[in-house]
Order: C-alpha cells, then sequence, then structure tokens
C-alpha cells in the first residue's frame, strides 16, 4: 500500500538560506506522526510546503500517489491535506460556525449538521454563535482544529496547536486528536511539548537545520544522542 | 430573496413614477447622480468591503466605461443598453487585468496599482483624439425619448435599474459562500487559502465584478452631461467618494454602502446649489477620516450600537 | 509600511516655502527652516495613525490606507480652499537664469534642485547606515521582533522614520517648487513617481532608490522628446506596473 | 442705542423693501452664467465678471429692462469644463433663468453647446472662439474681435513673419478645444502661404515645464514660431524662451497666447515680454482710441482696484459689457424676453456698443473681424503704468490699424 504522503528530497531556501535541505518521509495512512526539533529547524517551512502555503523549491510531494507541488493550497485541502495554524488564524469578523463554514462550503460537504457535529466533537458547541475574536486562547486552538477538520481532511497537520495552554487543557486537546485518528485520520503533530508528541505520536522525526537528523519511535528519539544535542546542546 | 425581489421591483416602479410627483428636471439631474453613487459605492464594496482590497482607482473604471460607451456611441450610434453592457465589459476586463498583476501581492500594491492604472488610463485619453483627447468631446443626445418626459428622466430610471441591479449582486455575493469566502480572505487570507478558498480566483471575480458595475455606472456619463472631457471623467473625487461612502454607511452589509450614497450624494447635490464645490468634496475627506478613526463599522455599526436587541 | 500621504505633504511643503517666500525667504532657506516644524508634525500624524489603528491592531490594513488617503485628500482640498487651483511659483536669484555650457543652457534651478537632492539623499544614506537609530529604522522594516531584543522600542523607531520622512517632504517640497509653479493637484503625480521608485529600487534599498530615480528621470525625458510631453505623466506609472507585473521585489531585491 | 439703531435699520430696510415692489413690480430677469473665477482663466474671468456687474448696476439705474430689475447670477467653473453643463442645468432648473452668456473662454463653453441647442436657447458668447463651429446652433451670438476661422489670427501673423522673411516654421499648442481650433487653421494658413513646418508638438494643458519643448524648437531651428496656448502655459512659455533660449534663427514668436494680455501677467512677466508679437483686442495705441471705451475704463479701474482683479481691464471687460449693451438693446427693441424673437433681431440688426458696432454671420460670429496683432517693445522693469503708454504694444497687423513695422525678435530684445 502507498504512503498517505510522500515527501522526496524537498528543499527550500530563503534567499541563501536553507531552510529545508532535501528532506525526505513517508507517513502512512491512519498513522500518528510526531514532527519535532529546535526553534528555525525548519518544521512550520515543511508543512507550510507540503499544505501549499509555500512552494518547495525542488523535490516531490505526492499525496494519495499523485504529485501535489504545483497545486496552489486551497486544491490540497480539497484533496484532503487540512492544517492548524501555529499563531491562531481565525476568521475575526465571523462567529465560530461561520469560520467552521468557509471550509464546510469550499472543501467539505457543505452539511451545515456537520459543523454543528465538529463543534460538539470539540467541546465548542456552546459557542457557535460568538463572534471568533472573543475566543480565549484554548478555544481558539480549538477553533483551529475543528475549522481544519470542516475540510473533511484524510491528512490533519497540527501545528503547535498546545503551545501555552495549561496541562489540563493539553490533555483535553490530546483526546481530541486521539478521537480523530480513532475516526481514520492521519495525524501529523508539530509540537515543542515533548510528553504530547511523545504520548500521541507512533513515529517521530527530528529536524534540525533544514535536515532530518534522526527518525524512529518516540523512545528511540529521546535517546537519540543528535536529538539530546540539539535540545539540549544549542 | 423573495422580500428583496419585491423591495426591488417597488424601487423601480417608484423611480418609474417620479415624474408624476416631480416635474422640477433639476430633481432628476441630481436624483442621477446619487442613484451613480450608489453603484460606485456598492460596486466598490464587493471588492473593498468584503475582500479587503481597497480600489483609489474607481475614477478609472468609471470613466473606461464612459469612454468606452462614447467610443461605441461615436463609432456605431450603439444604443444606451449595449454602451452599457460594452462599458461594463471594458471596465470588468480592467479590473481582472489590474488583479492579475497585483492581487498576489499585499493588498497596498493592489491600491498603488489602481492609483497607476487611474493615471496611465486619463494619459491615454487625454492623447485619443476619436474620443476628443483633452479637449473633450460634446455629445448631442438622442432628440426624442419615448416613454420618458425627458431624457434625463429615462436616464434617471436607467441609473435606478442599473443600482438595483448592483445592490442585487451584492446582496446576493454577501449572502452566500462567495460572500463567506471573499470574508474570510479579508479576515485572513492564508487561513482561507488553507480552508480551500480559491482566493487568488474569488478575488479576481469580485475585482471584475466590481469593475464592470462601475464601467456600467460611467457609461451613460456623456450622455448625461452631454459633454465628456478627461479631467472631470477621470476625477479623484469618484474614487473618493466610493470609498468614503461604504466605509461610512459600513462595509459589512449590503445596504450599508447604500445608506453612505444616499446621505453623502444627496448632502452634496443640495450643498453644491449653494456652497462651493470644494468645500463639499473636503466634507467628505473630513467624514471618511473622522469615520475610519471614530466609528470603524459606519453608520451601521453606529445604529447596531443604538439597538443592540436587531439581530443583523 | 507603505504610505500614501506623503506626496500629499510634499505638496504641502512646497506651499510652505511658497507663503515664507512670499516674506522674502529664499526658497531653499525656507525649506530648511520647515524641516524641524514636518518633523513635529510627522511625528503627531503617526503618533495619531498609531493609537487609533496600529495599536488597536484591528483591521488596520484597510482602515489605515483610507485613513492615510482621506488625509492626503483634506490636504489637497484644503489647499485648494486657502490658495485656489492657481498655480504658484517662488523668485529667487537662481530661478529663471541658466549656465551656459557651448550650445547647451541648463536652468540654474535645476542644477541647483539637483545638487540638494543628491546631498539630502547622501545624508539619509549615511544617516541609515552609521547610525544606531537608522540601522534600527531599516531593521523594522523587516522584523520587529528581533529590534524588541536589541532593546529598542518598534512604535518609537516608526514614528522616528515617519517623523524623518516628513521633514524630507518639507525640503522636497521647497525643491518642487523652485523647479517650476505647484498647483495642488499635482501631489497624485507624485504619488506614481514616489511609489514608482521606491517599488523600482526595492523597498528600504537608498542606492536601489537613488538608481531607480534616475532611471525614472531618464525614461521620462525620452518619452518627454520621443513621444510628446502628452504621454509624460503615464511614464512611472506605466514602469510601476510593468514592475509590479514582473518584478514585484524591485530590480535590485531578491 | 443699539436697539434704536438696528430698529431704524428695519424700519430703513422694509422701506426699501416697499420701494423695490413698487419699481420693480414684477419678477425681475434673471441672467445667469458660470465664470471662471479661478483656475487657468480666473485672472481674466474676474476682470470680465466686473464689467457685466457694471452693467448691471447701469441697466438697473435705468430701470431695468421691460421695467424689470436684472438680476445677475454667475457661478466659478474653475476653468473645469467638466462642471460647466450641471452649472447651467442648474441655471435652467433651479434658478430658472430668462437669459444665458456663456462662460469667458472656449474651453468652458463647448461644454454647454449641446445642451443650448437641444433646449434651443439663446446663448451670448464670451470670447470663444469656432465654438459653433461643429454644433451650427442658430441662437449663438459670440461677442469676440476675431470672428470666424483662424484668419484673423494666423493670418496676420504669418503675414508679419512672411515679411520677416520666415521661410520655416515651428508650432507649439495646447491640446485644448481653442488652442487645437486654433493651430489647426494656423497650419493650413501656414501651408498655403508656403511656410515649411520643422517642428509641431501639442502639450498637455497645465504643463508647467516647457524646457524640453523649447529645447526641441531651437534645435529645430525655425525662422518662425506660432504659438497657441493658454493663461499658465503661456507665462511658463515666455520664462522657458527667456531661460533656455529659441536660438538666433526665431524671428518673430507668439500668435495665439492667451493670458499675456492680462495684467498681473503683463506686470509679473515685465522685460520677459520685449519681442513677442501677439494678438489683442484692445491696446492703448492711437489708431485704437475710442472715447467710448476711454470713459468705460476710468469707471472700471476705479472698481477693480477695489475687487482687487486686473487693472488695466484692456483685455476682457470692455467686451463683457458690451455683451450687457447688446442683451439690452435687443430686448429693449422686440419689448420681449422670447429667444426666437431676441435671436431674430441679433442676427439683422447692427448691436450698438462701445467696443464699436456689431453686426453677426450666419454662425453667430463677428461679421467684420477686428483683431490685432501687438509685437512688446521696450518694456522696463514691473511697472505697470507703463503699459498704459503708446508704443509699449506696437500695432503690427493689420494694416488700418497699424503704429508700427514687426522687429525681429532678437533686435527688440536688445
Amino acid at each position: 500500500m502507498t504512503p498517505l504522503l510522500q515527501v522526496k528530497d524537498v528543499s527550500k531556501n530563503f534567499g541563501g538560506f536553507m531552510a529545508l535541505d532535501g528532506v525526505s518521509v513517508d507517513i502512512a495512512q491512519g498513522e500518528r506522526f510526531g514532527l519535532i526539533g529546535p526553534n528555525g529547524s525548519g518544521k512550520t517551512t515543511l508543512i507550510n510546503c507540503v499544505s501549499g502555503v509555500l512552494a518547495n523549491d525542488s523535490g516531490s510531494i505526492r499525496f494519495d500517489g499523485r504529485e501535489i507541488s504545483g497545486l496552489p493550497a486551497y486544491q490540497r485541502t480539497r484533496r484532503g491535506i487540512a492544517r492548524s495554524f501555529q499563531i491562531p488564524r481565525p476568521f475575526a469578523s465571523m462567529s465560530v460556525l461561520e469560520n467552521l463554514l468557509v471550509p464546510l462550503e469550499y472543501a467539505g460537504t457543505g452539511k451545515l449538521d456537520e459543523a454543528h457535529e465538529i463543534l460538539k466533537q470539540m467541546g465548542l458547541a456552546d459557542k457557535a454563535a460568538t463572534q471568533s475574536n472573543r475566543l480565549s486562547q484554548v478555544e481558539l486552538r480549538k477553533l483551529e482544529l475543528a475549522r481544519a477538520m470542516a475540510a473533511r481532511p484524510r491528512l490533519l497537520i497540527s501545528d503547535e496547536a498546545m503551545a501555552g495552554l495549561s496541562s489540563n487543557e493539553i490533555s483535553e486537546v490530546l483526546e481530541i486528536l486521539f478521537k480523530l485518528n480513532a475516526a481514520g485520520i492521519t495525524i501529523v503533530m508539530i509540537e515543542h511539548i515533548m510528553q504530547a508528541v511523545m504520548k500521541f505520536s507512533q513515529r517521530v522525526i527530528c529536524l534540525d537545520a533544514g535536515r532530518i537528523i534522526c527518525e524512529g519511535t518516540p523512545a528511540a528519539i529521546v535517546a537519540h544522542p543528535e536529538v539530546q544535542r540539539a535540545y539540549l546542546g544549542a | 430573496m423573495k422580500r428583496f425581489l419585491i423591495g426591488a421591483l417597488a424601487v423601480l416602479a417608484l423611480a418609474a413614477s417620479m415624474p408624476l410627483i416631480f416635474h422640477n428636471e433639476y430633481f432628476f439631474f441630481a436624483g442621477y447622480v446619487v442613484l451613480q453613487f450608489i453603484v460606485l459605492a456598492t460596486a466598490w464594496n464587493i471588492l473593498g468591503g468584503y475582500a479587503g482590497y481597497v480600489n483609489f482607482g474607481s475614477g478609472a473604471f468609471f470613466a473606461v466605461g464612459a469612454y468606452t460607451a462614447v467610443a461605441l456611441y461615436k463609432a456605431f450610434a450603439l444604443p444606451l443598453g449595449l454602451q452599457i453592457l460594452a462599458g461594463a465589459a471594458a471596465s470588468g476586463l480592467l479590473g481582472f487585468g489590474v488583479g492579475m498583476l497585483t492581487l498576489r501581492l499585499r493588498g497596498i500594491f493592489f491600491s498603488i496599482a489602481t492609483i497607476a492604472v487611474a493615471i496611465v488610463l486619463e494619459t491615454v485619453v487625454l492623447n485619443w483624439h476619436y474620443v476628443g483627447g483633452a479637449k473633450g468631446l460634446p455629445i448631442m443626445r438622442p432628440v426624442e425619448t419615448p416613454f420618458f418626459a425627458s431624457h434625463t428622466v429615462w436616464l434617471f430610471f436607467v441609473m435606478a435599474a442599473l443600482a438595483v441591479l448592483a445592490v442585487g449582486a451584492a446582496r446576493y455575493i454577501e449572502t452566500s459562500w462567495i460572500g463567506r469566502g471573499l470574508r474570510a480572505i479579508r479576515d485572513n487570507e492564508v487561513a482561507a487559502e488553507c480552508s480551500g478558498v480559491p482566493t487568488l480566483k474569488l478575488k479576481l471575480g469580485a475585482a471584475t465584478l466590481s469593475g464592470a458595475l462601475m464601467g456600467a455606472a460611467g457609461a451613460p456619463y456623456a450622455q448625461y452631461l452631454s459633454f465628456i472631457e478627461p479631467a472631470s471623467t477621470f476625477s479623484l473625487n469618484y474614487a473618493v467618494n466610493a470609498l468614503a461612502m461604504p466605509i461610512i454607511g459600513g462595509m459589512g452589509h449590503w445596504i450599508g454602502p447604500v445608506i453612505g450614497a444616499v446621505l453623502l450624494g444627496s448632502v452634496q447635490q443640495i450643498v453644491t446649489v449653494t456652497i462651493s464645490s470644494e468645500i463639499n468634496v473636503l466634507v467628505v475627506g473630513v467624514m471618511l477620516v473622522v469615520f475610519v478613526v471614530a466609528a470603524p463599522e459606519g453608520i451601521l455599526g453606529l445604529f447596531r450600537k443604538l439597538f443592540p436587541s436587531r439581530k443583523s | 509600511m507603505p504610505q500614501v500621504a506623503h506626496p500629499a505633504f510634499l505638496v504641502m511643503g512646497a506651499y510652505a516655502t511658497y507663503v515664507l517666500a512670499g516674506y522674502g525667504v529664499d526658497p531653499l532657506l525656507a525649506g530648511l527652516l520647515l524641516m524641524p516644524v514636518f518633523f513635529v508634525f510627522g511625528l503627531g500624524v503617526y503618533q495619531f495613525y498609531y493609537s487609533t489603528f496600529e495599536g488597536r491592531g484591528s483591521d488596520q490594513g484597510l482602515r489605515g490606507i483610507a485613513f492615510f488617503f482621506g488625509v492626503a485628500f483634506i490636504v489637497q482640498v484644503g489647499l485648494i480652499l486657502v490658495f485656489g487651483v492657481d498655480q504658484q511659483l517662488v523668485d529667487a536669484s537662481y530661478i529663471g537664469t541658466s549656465v551656459e555650457f557651448g550650445e547647451m543652457r541648463i536652468p540654474k534651478r535645476m542644477l541647483v534642485a539637483f545638487g540638494v537632492a543628491l546631498a539630502l539623499t547622501s545624508a539619509l544614506a549615511l544617516y541609515f547606515s552609521r547610525t544606531f537609530t537608522g540601522r534600527a529604522i531599516r531593521a523594522v522594516a523587516q522584523d520587529e521582533g528581533a529590534l524588541r531584543l536589541m532593546g529598542a522600542d518598534p512604535v518609537r523607531i516608526k514614528r522616528w522614520a515617519f517623523g524623518i520622512a516628513t521633514a524630507t517632504c518639507a525640503l522636497a517640497g521647497a525643491l518642487l517648487i523652485i523647479v517650476g509653479p505647484v498647483d495642488p493637484n499635482v501631489d497624485r503625480l507624485y504619488i506614481g513617481r514616489t511609489f514608482c521608485v521606491v517599488v523600482l529600487g526595492g523597498l528600504g534599498s537608498m542606492s536601489g532608490t537613488l538608481v531607480a530615480g534616475l532611471i525614472l528621470g531618464i525614461a521620462e525625458s525620452v518619452v518627454l522628446t520621443t513621444a510628446g510631453t502628452a504621454w509624460a505623466p503615464a511614464v512611472a506609472f506605466g514602469i510601476l506596473l510593468v514592475v509590479l507585473g514582473v518584478r514585484p521585489a524591485g530590480l535590485f531585491g531578491r | 442705542m443699539k436697539f434704536s439703531r438696528s430698529l431704524a435699520g428695519a424700519v430703513a430696510a422694509l422701506a426699501f423693501s416697499v420701494f423695490h415692489v413698487a419699481a420693480f413690480a414684477q419678477q425681475p430677469v434673471k441672467i445667469g452664467m458660470s465664470m471662471p473665477q479661478t483656475g487657468a482663466l480666473g485672472a481674466g474671468g474676474k476682470a470680465a465678471l466686473l464689467a457685466l456687474q457694471m452693467w448691471v448696476e447701469d441697466v438697473n439705474a435705468k430701470g431695468g429692462l421691460l421695467g424689470r430689475k436684472v438680476e445677475f447670477i454667475a457661478y466659478d467653473d474653475q476653468t473645469n469644463p467638466g462642471v460647466v453643463p450641471g452649472i447651467y442645468t442648474k441655471l435652467l432648473d433651479i434658478d430658472k433663468v430668462d437669459l444665458l452668456i456663456a462662460p469667458y473662454g472656449t474651453n468652458v463653453t463647448a461644454p454647454i453647446m449641446p445642451l443650448v441647442k437641444q433646449r434651443d436657447l439663446l446663448l451670448m458668447g464670451n470670447f470663444s472662439f469656432d465654438a459653433n463651429a461643429r454644433i451650427q446652433h442658430d441662437k449663438w451670438f459670440n461677442n469676440a474681435p476675431w470672428g470666424a476661422g483662424a484668419l484673423a489670427w494666423g493670418g496676420t501673423f504669418l503675414e508679419a513673419a512672411k515679411k520677416l522673411g520666415a521661410k520655416t516654421i515651428a508650432v507649439m499648442a495646447a491640446d485644448a478645444e481653442f488652442a487645437q481650433n486654433l493651430c489647426t487653421g494656423g497650419r493650413a494658413i501656414a501651408k498655403a502661404m508656403g511656410l515649411q513646418s520643422v517642428y509641431d508638438q501639442n502639450y498637455p494643458p497645465n504643463s508647467v515645464d516647457f524646457s524640453s519643448i523649447i529645447r526641441a524648437v531651437r534645435a529645430a531651428k525655425p525662422d518662425a514660431v506660432f504659438i497657441c496656448s493658454y493663461p499658465a502655459e503661456s507665462v511658463a512659455i515666455v520664462r522657458a524662451v527667456n531661460e533656455i533660449g529659441v536660438g538666433p534663427t526665431v524671428k518673430i514668436i507668439g500668435g495665439g497666447m492667451v493670458g499675456l494680455q492680462f495684467t498681473p501677467n503683463m506686470e509679473a512677466l515685465g522685460p520677459l515680454l520685449n519681442g513677442f508679437v501677439n494678438y489683442n483686442s484692445y491696446v492703448p495705441e492711437k489708431s485704437m482710441d475710442n472715447p467710448a471705451v476711454r470713459e468705460f475704463l476710468k469707471r472700471y479701474e476705479v472698481r477693480a482696484k477695489q475687487a482687487k482683479v486686473d487693472v488695466l481691464g484692456y483685455y476682457l471687460p470692455p467686451y463683457n459689457y458690451a455683451i450687457g449693451q447688446m442683451i439690452e438693446q435687443a430686448v429693449t427693441a422686440t419689448k420681449s424676453l422670447d429667444q426666437k424673437m431676441l435671436a431674430a433681431y441679433l442676427h439683422k440688426s447692427e448691436m450698438k456698443t462701445i467696443v464699436g458696432n456689431i453686426r453677426y454671420d450666419a454662425m453667430g460670429e463677428w461679421a467684420t473681424p477686428k483683431l490685432v496683432m501687438a509685437q512688446f517693445r521696450g518694456i522696463k522693469g514691473k511697472d505697470v503704468d507703463q503699459f498704459r503708454q503708446q508704443g509699449k504694444q506696437v500695432i503690427i497687423a493689420p494694416a488700418a490699424m497699424k503704429t508700427g513695422e514687426v522687429v525681429p525678435f532678437d533686435k527688440a530684445r536688445n
């Protein structure tokens, strides 16, 4: 069976600065995948290239066996790649429900019930009519995930959805992600909070200076000397 | 939708029955201008208010409509209906072109590009002697106008129909998925794109439609004045009014630009009778700044604040 | 922070020079005298802009642009109300006479304007590369966060930059009215020229700006002599549109 | 004290208005126009407006028209053609004026020609040039000394050029109604005379810097330079000619430069004007002396000083006063405000005015043009009074009014 996402030799250069330098990784259908690395190691650049916010300079990105690296972001979303943003980017003039209606209408099924369903799942049901710029930090994170879910993705990329949350809130979000995965959605988690990644992921890669420095199970990664150097030594 | 349709028909019927109530031709002369501003403000709002892209060159789109109509009228004596269609098509194309060039860049570049387009086109028209060049061109109106008391009354009715059309289009966009997509773009363009919104296509569509409506508003201009000349056709006043009216009225709702246009348009028409035209455009500029600073949601926003119980 | 009101400040500078020249002040000197006044004025405008838009953080894009557009428009109409739509000009010993180089006669006013503009640009370039505040101004355009880490307040820096830009408008306005008569409607042309030069040169690059200015000047005079003066106003905007379409980072941008 | 004074004032006002009602029992006769009071033609327009106001006062002092008071309504059009149709629509529909006068200038008159033709109204033209050539309205009467076509200007100027031995000509013209009409005529005449065109350039209205154009003229080495320009440009061109120089080949320069007749401009340019040959409607030379105009100008000057407008008032004011006189003569003779009857009268009768007796041709232009070409000479400093003297603007054509021979440009400069 072909992997859901195949990233091969992807590079990205910002005016002489190599943000990604020949990154290759495969992610299987249904996998819970963790992506870690220090600040500026290229994590967000990588998922920007996957989701289409940035265009990769070279290499190939295949989704479901088909090349997507030339496609604009909205088409990737329609094919099943949805993401949340590290710094929440709500549609501030809209209510929570309307925020969900955007991907629902443009990439999902267009059924209003589904939006309510997702809100309930995320624990935002009672906020449906609230304008999104009045939400708390944790609610905003949940909205990010909920909006990504409304596009009916097969691959969900969660970009630091837990940064700045309390441990209670972290387990709340983790629980949601576990539930989504149980429903068959492949999940890539980018996270600084090690416990969360390690608890969630089946497989983890660690990026440093635009390269993959190691790959393996959470336990193997934590033990890896380069990871320790990258995280502790830097 | 049904209620809106009935309302639209009622407005048209009212416009058609105006000659029974008002006998002074100046009423229609001035009313035409107000209606024209409704079209311009509504058109501007489709791109500016919904999608957040500020057009400083409304005058250029207006003028392209006007000059397209004049050129075709002079060459083939096209009837007004076709002139309006052609004017709309030309300005729509212009909107599409400017959009292609700059809508991928940051918003300010689009705004600057619209000023640039206005000046480049004005220069082109200044040098286009077929339509009068810098010295302008007098236009003889058709001698007879069937069904209407005079040509001005007829043009008034045409502009009323265009206004209803423009507001209808804006309202349709606003309440449909297109409007939601445009608002998503305004709120956060990257997030919109990642939510499956084809941002470039949507913006291009909005720029084209907005341009086309402005062009349609400009097409009857030469017949209205029985004269056309570049400086006043490309006037900065159109740009300022087209932008000030929605901002003052309220950009979020289709009625906002209408309120702004009716209010500012009538005030200006009344004021020009008594006070100098400078003071009256100054009032528009000052009101624009005051509203942007103190009441960013416009008159509609103020209204909502006063009557919070009323929904939308 | 691309800014649409400065061309209006430029024309305002020209008119302020005209008023001072009416009291017998040399226009160049008037421009210099006006610089501090305009600097303070610029600080004030930015402070106001900051506290109403950037500080609130709400939807600053659209409304901020509309705000400056409105300010520019008010300046223009205000000038019309005070001075009328007529062209105004100033007189000085170097206006109306020329220097002869064989067959060529070059007006002195042009030489004066060229010299002062060159000196002003060099001074600004030096300021931006040699002083801490100057470098901070260039940094703020790129990364506000890094600047904060350096211990500089980006708001203060931006306000300062705005003040300098406005002060520059005073002297540039004086040059404008030395070179030729000014009427309140010229600012629209200068929006085009300014943005054309800045975009062509690449945002934030002083040397790029200088080269782009020269390119535009030469292009305008070439068009002037080949296609006729009637086409000259379109040159700046034409170039601007082409650059925006083809190479938005500018000739020297990355 | 204060109260009683204001009471007295009120009583006086009441008495005055009662007197008014008695004197002019009917509605006033309303005469409306737009006039450039700012913008390119503003300097001339303000002077012209003053003359018309003087006529209104004079006619009201005599008891008005048809026993009714004359009310005069004038709006400022800022020399902006775009606002003129709106102003005239307002004059007709809101102010309900009885008679219309056109604004001073061709550019601002052209936009209302379709309007007056459609409504079939009488329009008194005001120093327009060929404004009626396209529309051909039969109720148009232009009060301007040049008549139809460019012959009165171009003909005399170019003959003078020939006399000086010119073989080549450069033409520069503003891209505006008046200048284009004029230079098109000028070109045709030049061609017919066998003058070879070496440079021909239109420039956009309100151009500011003419150095590059003057450089190009200089490079083309013409013998004559024919210029059709509007006031601000005329001033800028004179300055640029002084600054850059047109080169030694040029023997005659000028022709159709509007604005060099305005006193403020003459004052500002002073000796820079020397040598320029330009059209004019009235210059203080012996051959043009006319007691009626002299008497009018004496009264005008007093008023002009108060109003701070053109103090000499040679160019437009007498003609604008004459427009009023023509209206007065026609209304009095026909005892009517009917546009058809007035037009018919104006067509068939000789009009007696301070600027002479005028007859109109079928197009509504002066049947016998009376335009002069004058050369600025011996102007020193920036003193206004020197322009009142003879010999400062020497009439070189037409022959009947000539007061001197044309002098080559560079000779007149030194």
